[in-house]
């Protein structure tokens, strides 16, 4: 895929930070208002699309590479699976919300949600990247 | 031609009954906190979610959206385990999209 | 920290598949790759271990109860731990340690090797949650892990056979999945909660004396899903396939474990959540016709991985009959049998495997004359068929004896007779097999066929030691059940345990 | 009237009808994929109470009105689960039938399909 027209490919490039940037906030604000890790990595994963589309596969794996991709995956798990054992070291179960609350409606509060919902949003935008990539290489050996 | 209309009936029987139950065994839509048995919602679930999840302290995590708190706090387990499935989804996908002759 | 045993034997093997691809990465950089299969291993050892460290106490009548979160049981998720579960996971962490350990020689030869390994941890990991779990949607999304991986697994080899039996395999099994969810978004519909022993109990104020049309709904679309997860007949089509394109070792896992789990599942919707015995008439009917179905199936097949898993249909019609007489004794050797079958399809599976793997085909019009070069192999095998069959000294007849004596004490003399000829079919095909593979003239190309290497003998070795000890020992298989089926039976106990005075 | 819950419940046989009767392969996933959401609506509608708002505590809608008037938030949060299952399935049926494609040059099944006892 060489990628497209001049248009495409201008507004993609402008888009870029911003749809990236809207993903973060809903990462961020999941306690707050609707939303959380999987819609904001889903955003995130358009906003590579979005690039895929513009400039060609090669343009976005060159910003996120496929082997980036699938290590950051699986930090995004490990991510989840530590917050989970944090409970079990503090002396509580796994998964008990045991690090400080905070003031509901504030950007820091509810505990172990944020850490969960970054972990989360970190593999839901790997983890549909390297689908992407994966069913992309079945169309690039197509094409040979 | 046989079989189209072997579906349409078995479709139409398995409907007929779905619709059936839903109308005549559910209550309406819109009366959330009732159930349709005995008083079930004296110890609902979900009333507690609602008054005790925006509340930090004893009861919930103090956090304003109530279905966040519940994805995570209350039944953060569950999902763990969605996290865990598309895990093995990027596996899977991955792995049948492997390289023929060396591994990534 | 070691009183979270049930939680870590969850965890330490989600935890190892997730570190697996990062650690093959590291070892494929430095040539290494066995470390990566030892680390599986080693992951798989521990969750055993774990389930072992906990057999006693359960044993001992206790139900262990583990709040995640520390939330209380109708609010948050706990794993609940009874005599039945323990059954269960102790099968199931077991043969996926075999399984493992069978893999490290069979899977040496493919590539994506990484991923193989990664997608063994996670369908182990996942058999766990469903098996320990007390709560009902839990029990679903672990249950769709462990599809997923399967769906996944069956297609490992990339022909074309194997990508249409995942095909099959996976629309037949996410529309089980989905009826099984609409199944649970109606039990919450109606109570309210979504904890095994809150809906349990939930369920007994309401009544299933006379049942309530909505809950034999509900009880028809659980019962469905489950079915097409173990291949009762109507929903059978997908289970030959999937097992004959999956690698063995992996069928292995799929014939003992899934299967297993997937009764477990249909034994807690119908006894502890329902908590109705009136079921056992549907339970006999169901299970005596996928019992003939799968050994007449059986039959006529000329795959040897084929034969099999029709076999193994057959073989969940005998639970099932078992468990449909509603006696003690048939409970009993209903889940005797459950035992019995994880231990010797693991072990013909994986005589099947070794067989592919020194041999390179199934088929059996081809293969002949193998016990020369494959003294060892041919013996397990033997022993294996033997006891699918029912034939004594070994552990098939132990439980079959016991489901006939069961059935005739019910006064189902014509399901027991039915019983018995399948039985005496199942010996017929096996013995077909046998004599195909092992016997016979053999062809020109196989004289230079070795035996199966000692990492794969090992596994095969061991269970066979088990169908013959639990064979000679029967008293010491219907101990190890005893403690399920009292948990089984004992509904009100399990839903004060979890819900405490509630 | 469960208007609600019968739409949905057509929406189920709907999608059931198309799983049995079509053929190709990205048809039978629409199918999954609507009787998958049938499901989705009942969950989601049956959580619904007369004059309800969105469980999340805002400047004008405090905690006690959220209890007294917000709608059921444990079936959305199993939604939200049964959705990333859902794509996850979808991922993996949909890079099958890629594979299919590439051996076939076909997405209909029936035109693929080689008989099997």
């Amino acid at each position: 895929m060489a990628g497209m027209t001049i248009i495409v490919k201008t507004a993609s490039r402008l888009l870029f930070p911003f749809v990236l940037l809207f993903g973060i906030y809903i990462i961020l604000h999941g306690h707050l208002t609707p939303g959380g890790g999987f819609p904001g990595g889903v955003v995130i994963v358009a906003a590579i699309v979005m690039l895929l589309l513009g400039y060609g596969a090669d343009a976005a794996k060159a910003k996120f590479s496929p082997l980036q991709a699938s290590v950051s995956e699986n930090i995004g798990s490990l991510i989840l699976v530590a917050t989970g054992l944090l409970g079990l070291f503090l002396g509580f179960n796994f998964m008990k919300n045991a690090i400080p609350l905070g003031t509901t409606g504030n950007l820091y509060s509810s505990g172990i949600l944020i850490p969960l919902n970054i972990g989360v949003g970190i593999k839901v935008a790997a983890g549909l990247a390297v689908i992407l990539y994966a069913m992309l290489t079945a169309f690039e050996e197509e094409k040979k | 031609m046989m079989r189209r209309v072997l579906a349409i009936g078995l479709v139409c029987a398995i409907g007929a009954l779905l619709v059936f139950t839903v109308s005549n065994y559910l209550l309406p839509f819109g009366t959330f906190p009732q159930r349709r048995f005995e008083n079930f919602e004296d110890n609902s679930v979900a009333q507690v979610y609602l008054e005790n999840a925006p509340i930090a302290g004893a009861g919930g995590a103090g956090s304003a959206n109530v279905v966040t708190s519940i994805v995570w706090d209350y039944r953060g387990y569950d999902t763990l385990g969605e996290a865990t499935i598309l895990f093995t989804a990027v596996c899977g996908v991955a792995m049948l999209f492997r390289a023929a002759k060396e591994e990534d | 920290m070691i009183e979270a045993a049930p939680i870590l034997a969850i965890i330490i093997p989600l935890m190892g598949s997730f570190l697996t691809p990062l650690i093959s990465i590291l070892t494929k950089r430095y040539k290494k790759e066995r470390i990566r299969d030892l680390f599986v291993v080693a992951i798989t050892i521990v969750t055993l271990l774990l389930v072992l460290y906990m057999l006693p106490t359960v044993w001992n009548g206790n139900i262990i109860v583990y709040r995640l979160g520390n939330w209380t049981p109708p609010w948050g998720i706990c794993l609940a731990i009874d005599g039945l579960n323990i059954l269960v996971a102790l099968i199931v962490s077991g043969i996926a340690a075999l399984v493992s350990i069978y893999s490290l020689m069979y899977m040496k030869n493919d590539t994506g090797l990484g991923k193989y390994y990664t997608l063994l941890l996670l369908i182990l990991a996942s058999m766990m949650g469903v098996t320990l779990t007390g709560d009902f949607f839990n029990m679903f999304v672990f249950f769709e892990i462990m599809s997923t991986a399967a769906y996944a697994l069956v297609a490992f080899r990339r022909n074309w056979d194997s990508i249409e039996a995942s095909i099959k395999y996976m629309v037949m099994g996410s529309l089980g999945a989905s009826l099984f969810l609409l199944g649970i978004s109606f039990i919450y519909n109606l109570v309210g909660s979504l904890n095994i022993a809150d809906i349990a109990q939930k369920i007994s104020i309401i009544g299933t004396n006379p049942m309530p049309l909505v809950l034999i709904l509900i009880l028809a679309l659980l019962m469905t899903g489950l079915s097409i997860k173990i291949a009762m007949v109507p929903f059978h089509a997908w289970m030959p396939d999937a097992y004959q394109a999956a690698p063995s070792a992996v069928v292995a896992l799929f014939a003992a474990g899934t299967t297993t789990v997937g009764v477990y599942m249909m034994l807690r919707v119908v006894y502890t959540l329902f908590g109705v015995a009136a079921l056992g008439a549907m339970l006999i009917v169901l299970g005596s016709v996928t019992m003939v179905v799968g050994a007449l199936m059986a039959l006529v097949q000329r795959d040897l991985k084929r034969l099999l898993a029709y076999s193994g249909i057959s073989q969940v019609g005998y639970i099932l009959l078992g468990v449909g007489f509603g006696t003690a004794l048939g409970i009993e050797g209903g889940l005797f049998h459950l035992l019995n079958n994880a231990i010797y399809k693991a072990l013909l599976f994986m005589c099947a495997g070794a067989i592919l793997y020194r041999v390179g085909t199934t088929n059996l019009d081809e293969l002949g004359g193998l016990s020369k070069n494959m003294p060892i192999t041919a013996c397990l095998f033997t022993i294996g068929a033997l006891a699918i069959s029912g034939v004594p000294p070994f552990n098939g007849f132990a439980s079959k004896w016991t489901i006939y004596i069961a059935g005739i004490q019910a006064g189902k003399a014509f399901f027991t007779l039915l019983a018995i000829i399948v039985s005496v079919l199942t010996l017929a095909y096996l013995l077909k097999a046998v004599n195909a593979i092992f016997l016979g003239q053999r062809p020109k190309r196989f004289e230079n066929v070795k035996e199966a290497p000692m990492t794969m003998l090992f596994p095969m070795m061991l269970l066979a030691v088990l169908c013959i000890v639990l064979g000679v020992l029967p008293s010491l298989g219907i101990d190890i059940v005893t403690p399920a089926y009292n948990a089984l039976v004992n509904q009100h106990g399990y839903i004060h345990a979890v819900l405490g005075g509630i | 009237m469960n208007v609600d819950y019968i739409v949905a419940m057509l929406m189920i046989s709907f999608g059931l009808y198309c799983l049995l009767i079509k053929r190709n392969l990205i048809k039978m996933v629409i199918g999954l994929e609507i009787l998958t959401f049938g499901i989705h609506l009942f969950l989601i509608s049956m959580g619904y109470r007369e004059g309800g708002i969105a469980p999340i505590v805002t400047g004008t809608n405090p905690a006690s009105v959220v209890a007294t008037l917000g709608v059921d938030p444990l079936p959305q949060a199993l939604v939200l689960t049964s959705i990333v299952i859902d794509v996850c399935v979808t991922a993996m049926l949909l890079s099958l039938a890629i594979y299919a494609y590439k051996y076939h040059k076909t997405l209909d099944m029936s035109e693929i399909r080689r008989l099997k006892g």
